[in-house]
C-alpha cells in the first residue's frame, strides 16, 4: 500500500491499528534513523519526534508521522532536517542507556505503548489516521 | 480587573471535628473530607495523610499539588470549568489558606509522577517541603480507563482544595493583597515611556498525562490568547500533567505563578506589564508552527517591546521555545526565556533540543538530570517502590534500606521553569 | 595520608628524544622524571609522584586504544589515586595523547585525572569535557605558572573539595553544566534579566546557546597543475570485506587505503562500511561515492599533478562530533606530512 | 571532519547530499551532489553519462579549490 502519509513506529500497537505505518524492530534510535532517511529522501516529519517528557533512557517506544513531500524535486524540508538531527544527538549522546522494550513485562509495556499512543493520537486524529472505532487489543 | 488575595497563614495541620482556620492552624475534618471525594465511583479507594515541613516523611508519586482557595465575592468561583462554572474569574475578593498545600497520590501509568521529602536533602529542591501537605491517597477502580483515572485524581485535587478554603470562610484573614489590571485602552495609555511588555505563558498539552487545562478546555485545542493574570490566580489553569516532576508546573505553581508575581512588582517601575498570552506544546509540527506565529502576531497587535517566555517540560517544547524566541526577536521583540536543562548526568550533553542565536537571554532553573541521594525517611505516604519506575529513577533507584539514587527530573517542582525555585547552572 | 600520583610524559620531555624518537612504545618508571621534579615540589608532602609514564606521541596518536590500555595496566600496579598528564602547551600530538590518557584513566579507574595545555592544542576541544586541563601558554616557558596551578588542582580533586570556576582555579572551560543555588528565584532572575535587556543594560545569559565554530577558509589552491589531491569520504568506502571492520554507524575508527596505481574503484574490491543508507548502488560502484577513475583520468590529462596514493575513509552516521573531529585532525596531519595540498571530501 | 581538515590548513571542499548539514557542520567549500546513496553517480543513466556526471562534480570540486571565498560558499553552477 503506498501512503502519502506513513507512521514510523517500534510501538506494536500503533503499527498494529494504524494502516500506513512502518514497523520498526528496534529501539526508538531505530525510529529516528529510519525517520532520518526519508527526511533525506524529501519527506517532512509531521510529528514533533521528541515528543513527551522522557527521556530516551526512559521510555522505549518512538513514533513519528511523516508526510511525503508533494513535488518531484525531493527537496529536503530543513526544519523536518534539524528536528530529526536534534532528536538523534539526544538520543545516540546515551545510545548506551536507550531503553529497549525486549524482557520487559507486559504490563510494563502497555503502559508504554498507551502512553505513547496517547501521544501520537491527536496529531494522528489531526490528519484522519487514528480509526474511529476502538482500536484492536489492549495496547498491546 | 482587580483580584483581592485574602491569605489566611497557615503553618499546623491537625484532624478534628470540624475544618476551620484559627491562630495559624488548619483543622480537618477527615471524615467529611472523605465521604465528599468517595463519592467518585471512579476512586475504588481514597484516604487522607499530613506531611508537614521537618517531619521525616517522604511522598511518592505525587500527582499534583494545590493550593486551597475559595472566592469569598465574585464573579465565577476557582478553578473554572473544573470544581466552578465556567464564568470569568479574575475579580473581587479569593480567600488562601496560606502554607497549606493538597498533594495528591496515587498510581496512573508506571513511570509518571514525582517525590516530595519534607526533610533532608531532597526537600532543599522541591517548594512543597515547605508547605502544610494535605495528601490525599488515591487508588482507582479495576479496569478503570487510564484518563478517566487522570481525570479522578485532577478533580479529587482540585475538590480538597475548593473544600478546605470554602470551609474556612470567615477565618481571620492575616494580609490583603491586591492586583489589579485596567482594560487595554487604559494600560496602553499609562506609564507613558516604560517599555510595554507581556508574558508568553506556554503550557504542557501533548496528550494524555501531558496536558494542560485552561477553563476547563484542553489546551492543545486552543489557538493562543489572552489572559489576564489575576485569572491564573483564581485557578484558570489547572495541571493535568504528570511528567516530568521536575519542570511540569503543578496547579500550585500556576495559582502562584512567580513570574506573575515578579512582573507585577516591576509593572510601573521598569515596564508596563500588559498581560499574559497563554500557548501551548503539541506535537504536530503544524501546531508548533501556528500556534508560535499566532502568539507572536498577538504580542505585535500589541505593541509590545518585549516578551518573558516562560517553557514547560523540555524535549519538544524546546522547539516551540525557540520558534517562539526567534519569531518575537525578528518582529522586533526583545525577549527572555525561563528554563530548565537537560545536560546529562555529567552535565556535558547540549541542555536544550533546539537552539537559536536570538536566544541570547536565558535563565535556567537548573540541570534535571544531576543525581541526587534521598536518605530513608521514617515514613513513605504512596508507594515507595515507584521510585525505580518514575521518571528520572531507574530499577535500583531505591535501595533496600529506602534510599532513593534519582535524578533530580524525579523530585517535584525541582527545576520549575515558573522560576519558583533558587537552583540554576553554571558552566565549569 | 599522601595521594599517590602517576605522571604522563612524552618522549621529548622524558630527555629521550625528539620527533625522530615518537614511536617509541609506552614504558613506565619509577619516581619521577623530567617535568615530574617541579610537579613533585608543587604537590609538597600531600602527594608523591609514584611513577612515570613515558610514550611516544606518534605512538599513542597512531595506536589510540591499544597505547591506552598497555598504559592503563602499567599505571594499575602502582594504584594510583589520580593521574596528571603533561603539560603539554602548544604540542598537538603530545596534547592529544594527554587528553587521551586523562579520559581512558577517568573512565576506566574512576580516579581524578588533571592535563595542561595552551587552548588552541588540539587536545583541548577534543577532551576538555572528559577532564580539568589547566590553561598554558604555547610554550614549555609556561611551565613555572602551569605546575603549581595542575598541582592545586589535582590536590582539591583528590581531597573532593568544590571546584571553582575555571577562572578561579585556571582551568579550561570544560562546557560541563553544574548545579547551584542562586540568592534570588529563577522568576526573578528572568525578570531581572528582561529588564536589563529591555533597558539595553548588561547581562549576563545563564545559558549560552550553543554557536557551531566556525574555521576561516584557506585561501584557494592557485596552482592546481602543481597539486595533490588528497580523498576522504564518510561514505564508508573501504576494501572488500571491511579489514578494518570500520562499523557500520558511530564509528570509531578511520581507515587508510593505498590506490597505488588503482585506475577504477570496481565492486569486487571495494565496499561501503556504511549502515546508514541504501549501499547498493555504492556497492555496486564504489565511484559514485569515491571518484577515483575520474581522478585517474584527470591526473593523467595534467589537470593536476597527483592524486594521493591513500584515501581516507569513516562511515559518518551517527559518528560523534568528538570522534569525527579527532579523525579529521589526524587524517588532516597525516596528509599534510605526505605532501597533499588540497582535499577532496565526500558525503552520502 | 571537514572542519579539522580546513584547521589544519588544507583547503578542502565538501561533496555531499545534503547541503544544509554540510553547513552545519562547517564547510566552506560546499559542492551539492546527486543523491545519498549515490552522491557522484546515477545508476539510472548509462555508466558513460554517469561518468560524465561525476566529472562533471568533480571539476566543479577543483573549481571550488581555486575559488577565493570569505564566508561558507555553495558551488551550485
Amino acid at each position: 500500500m503506498s501512503c502519502r502519509r506513513l507512521l514510523i513506529t517500534n510501538n506494536p500497537f500503533l503499527s498494529k491499528n494504524i494502516s500506513c505505518s512502518l514497523p520498526v524492530e528496534g529501539t526508538s534510535l531505530d525510529v529516528l534513523r529510519i525517520t532520518r532517511e526519508h527526511v533525506h529522501g524529501g519527506w517532512a516529519v509531521l510529528s514533533s519526534p521528541l515528543y513527551g517528557n522522557l527521556r530516551p533512557h526512559q521510555h522505549p517506544y518512538r513514533s513519528v508521522l511523516i508526510e511525503k513531500s508533494e513535488s518531484q524535486s525531493g527537496e529536503v524540508d530543513l526544519l523536518s532536517l534539524e528536528l530529526i538531527e536534534n532528536a538523534l544527538l539526544i538520543y545516540t549522546s546515551q545510545e548506551f542507556s536507550i531503553l529497549s522494550s525486549e524482557g520487559m513485562p507486559e504490563e510494563v509495556r502497555e503502559d508504554f505503548a498507551c502512553i505513547d499512543a496517547e501521544l501520537m493520537k491527536e496529531t494522528l486524529e489531526r490528519y484522519r489516521l487514528f480509526p474511529r472505532q476502538g482500536m484492536e487489543g489492549r495496547y498491546l | 480587573m482587580k483580584l483581592e488575595l485574602h491569605r489566611v497563614k497557615i503553618h499546623k495541620l491537625a484532624w478534628g471535628k470540624e475544618t476551620s482556620a484559627r491562630d495559624g492552624l488548619l483543622t480537618v475534618n477527615k471524615e467529611e473530607l472523605l465521604t465528599m471525594l468517595r463519592k467518585d465511583e471512579r476512586l475504588a479507594k481514597v484516604d487522607l495523610d499530613f506531611a508537614s515541613p521537618g517531619e521525616s516523611v517522604r511522598i511518592l508519586p505525587v500527582k499534583d499539588v494545590v493550593e486551597p482557595r475559595y472566592k469569598m465575592e465574585g464573579p465565577g468561583g476557582v478553578f473554572p470549568g473544573m470544581v466552578s462554572d465556567v464564568e470569568t474569574v479574575g475579580e473581587g475578593k479569593t480567600l488562601v489558606l496560606s502554607g497549606a498545600a493538597v498533594v495528591t497520590t496515587g498510581k496512573i501509568v508506571r513511570f509518571q509522577e514525582g517525590i516530595i521529602d519534607m526533610k533532608g536533602p531532597g526537600a532543599e529542591y522541591t517548594p512543597f517541603s515547605r508547605t502544610c501537605n494535605i495528601v490525599v491517597i488515591l487508588e482507582n477502580t479495576e479496569d478503570l480507563d487510564k484518563h478517566d483515572y487522570e481525570t479522578a485524581c485532577r478533580m479529587a485535587g482540585l475538590k480538597t482544595a475548593a473544600y478546605l478554603a470554602r470551609k474556612c470562610l470567615g477565618a481571620a484573614v492575616d494580609s490583603v493583597e491586591t492586583y489589579e489590571t485596567p482594560n487595554l485602552k487604559d494600560a496602553m495609555a499609562a506609564h507613558e515611556g516604560l517599555p510595554k511588555v507581556a508574558y508568553l505563558y506556554m503550557l504542557q498539552s501533548q496528550g494524555l498525562l501531558h496536558d494542560t487545562y485552561l477553563y476547563g478546555v484542553d489546551v492543545k485545542k486552543i489557538l493562543p490568547t489572552l489572559l489576564n493574570p489575576t485569572e491564573v490566580m483564581d485557578g484558570a489553569i489547572v495541571s493535568g500533567n504528570c511528567v516530568s516532576a521536575c519542570d511540569k508546573n503543578n496547579t500550585y505553581s500556576h495559582q502562584n505563578n512567580p513570574i506573575i508575581h515578579q512582573m507585577f512588582k516591576r509593572h510601573g517601575k521598569d515596564f508596563n506589564f500588559l498581560g499574559c498570552i497563554v500557548t501551548n506544546e503539541n506535537v504536530t509540527l503544524a501546531d508548533k508552527k501556528r500556534c508560535s506565529s499566532y502568539s507572536i502576531n498577538l504580542a505585535k497587535t500589541l505593541g509590545v517591546d518585549g516578551l518573558l517566555i516562560s517553557e514547560e517540560g523540555f524535549g519538544n517544547p524546546d522547539a516551540d521555545l525557540i520558534m517562539n524566541c526567534w519569531k518575537a526577536e525578528r518582529a522586533g521583540i526583545k525577549t527572555t526565556l525561563l528554563t530548565d536543562e537537560y545536560a546529562g548526568q555529567d552535565g556535558a550533553s547540549q541542555s536544550l533540543a533546539d537552539s537559536t542565536p536570538e536566544g541570547d537571554a536565558c535563565v535556567t532553573a537548573g540541570n534535571a538530570n544531576e543525581v541526587v541521594v534521598l536518605p530513608p525517611m521514617d515514613k513513605v505516604i504512596g508507594v515507595p517502590e515507584e521510585a525505580n519506575v518514575i521518571a528520572g529513577g531507574w530499577q535500583g533507584s531505591l535501595a533496600e534500606d529506602g534510599t532513593i539514587t534519582v535524578e533530580l527530573q524525579a523530585i517535584l517542582g525541582a527545576t520549575s521553569e515558573l522560576g519558583f525555585t533558587k537552583l540554576g547552572c553554571y558552566t565549569i | 595520608m599522601t595521594y599517590r600520583i602517576i605522571h604522563y610524559i612524552n618522549q621529548f620531555y622524558a630527555g629521550i628524544g625528539g620527533e625522530e624518537k615518537a614511536d617509541i612504545t609506552p614504558e613506565i618508571r619509577e619516581g619521577v622524571v623530567g617535568p615530574g621534579m617541579a610537579l613533585q615540589a608543587a604537590l609538597r608532602d600531600e602527594a608523591e609522584i609514584v611513577a612515570t609514564v613515558i610514550c611516544g606521541d606518534s605512538y599513542f596518536a597512531s595506536n589510540l586504544e591499544k597505547a591506552s590500555e598497555e598504559i592503563i595496566e602499567m599505571m594499575k600496579k602502582y594504584s594510583p589515586d589520580a593521574v596528571v598528564a603533561g603539560p603539554a602547551f602548544n604540542a598537538g600530538r603530545y596534547g592529544t595523547a594527554s587528553g587521551g590518557i586523562c579520559e581512558a584513566v577517568s573512565k576506566q579507574l574512576g580516579i581524578p585525572v588533571v592535563s595542561a595545555m595552551y587552548p588552541e592544542n588540539p587536545g583541548v576541544d577534543l577532551y576538555k569535557r572528559s577532564c580539568y586541563i589547566v590553561e598554558t601558554t604555547d610554550s614549555a616557558a609556561g611551565m613555572r605558572k602551569a605546575i603549581p596551578a595542575m598541582a592545586a588542582l589535582v590536590l582539591k580533586l583528590l581531597k573532593g573539595e568544590p571546584v571553582g570556576s575555571p577562572s578561579e582555579e585556571g582551568y579550561i572551560e570544560r562546557g560541563i553544566r553544574k548545579n547551584k543555588f542562586y540568592e534570588k528565584l529563577a522568576a526573578e532572575r528572568a525578570v531581572d534579566m528582561f529588564t536589563a535587556k529591555l533597558h539595553g543594560r548588561p547581562f549576563v545569559t545563564e545559558y549560552p546557546m550553543p554557536v557551531f565554530d566556525r574555521v576561516e577558509p584557506n585561501p584557494p589552491v592557485t596552482d592546481m597543475k602543481n597539486a595533490v589531491i588528497g580523498l576522504v569520504t564518510s561514505g564508508g568506502i573501504c576494501p572488500g570485506g571491511n579489514p578494518d571492520h570500520i562499523e557500520a554507524s558511530s564509528a570509531s575508527k578511520f581507515g587508510e587505503y593505498d590506490i597505488t596505481g588503482i585506475k577504477d574503484l570496481v565492486c569486487t574490491e571495494y565496499c561501503t562500511a556504511h549502515g546508514g543508507y541504501d549501499a547498493t548502488y555504492a556497492d555496486q560502484d564504489p565511484d559514485r561515492v569515491l571518484p577515483v577513475d575520474v581522478l585517474r583520468d584527470m591526473e593523467k590529462e595534467g589537470v593536476f599533478k597527483k592524486l594521493h596514493n591513500k584515501f581516507y575513509s569513516t562511515v559518518g552516521n551517527g559518528t560523534s562530533v568528538a570522534s569525527s573531529k579527532r579523525f579529521g585532525a589526524e587524517i588532516a596531519r597525516r596528509m599534510i606530512s605526505d605532501g597533499v595540498t588540497a582535499v577532496i571530501l565526500t558525503s552520502t | 571532519m571537514v572542519k579539522e581538515i580546513e584547521r589544519a590548513g588544507l583547503p578542502v571542499v565538501h561533496v555531499c547530499t545534503i547541503v544544509p548539514i554540510s553547513l552545519t557542520v562547517g564547510a566552506n567549500r560546499i559542492v551539492p551532489a546527486v543523491a545519498i546513496p549515490y552522491p557522484l553517480g546515477d545508476p539510472n543513466r548509462t555508466p558513460e553519462e554517469e561518468k560524465e556526471i561525476r566529472r562533471n562534480l568533480v571539476e566543479k570540486a577543483l573549481k571550488a579549490l581555486q575559488t577565493e571565498v570569505t564566508e561558507q560558499t555553495v558551488f551550485t553552477d
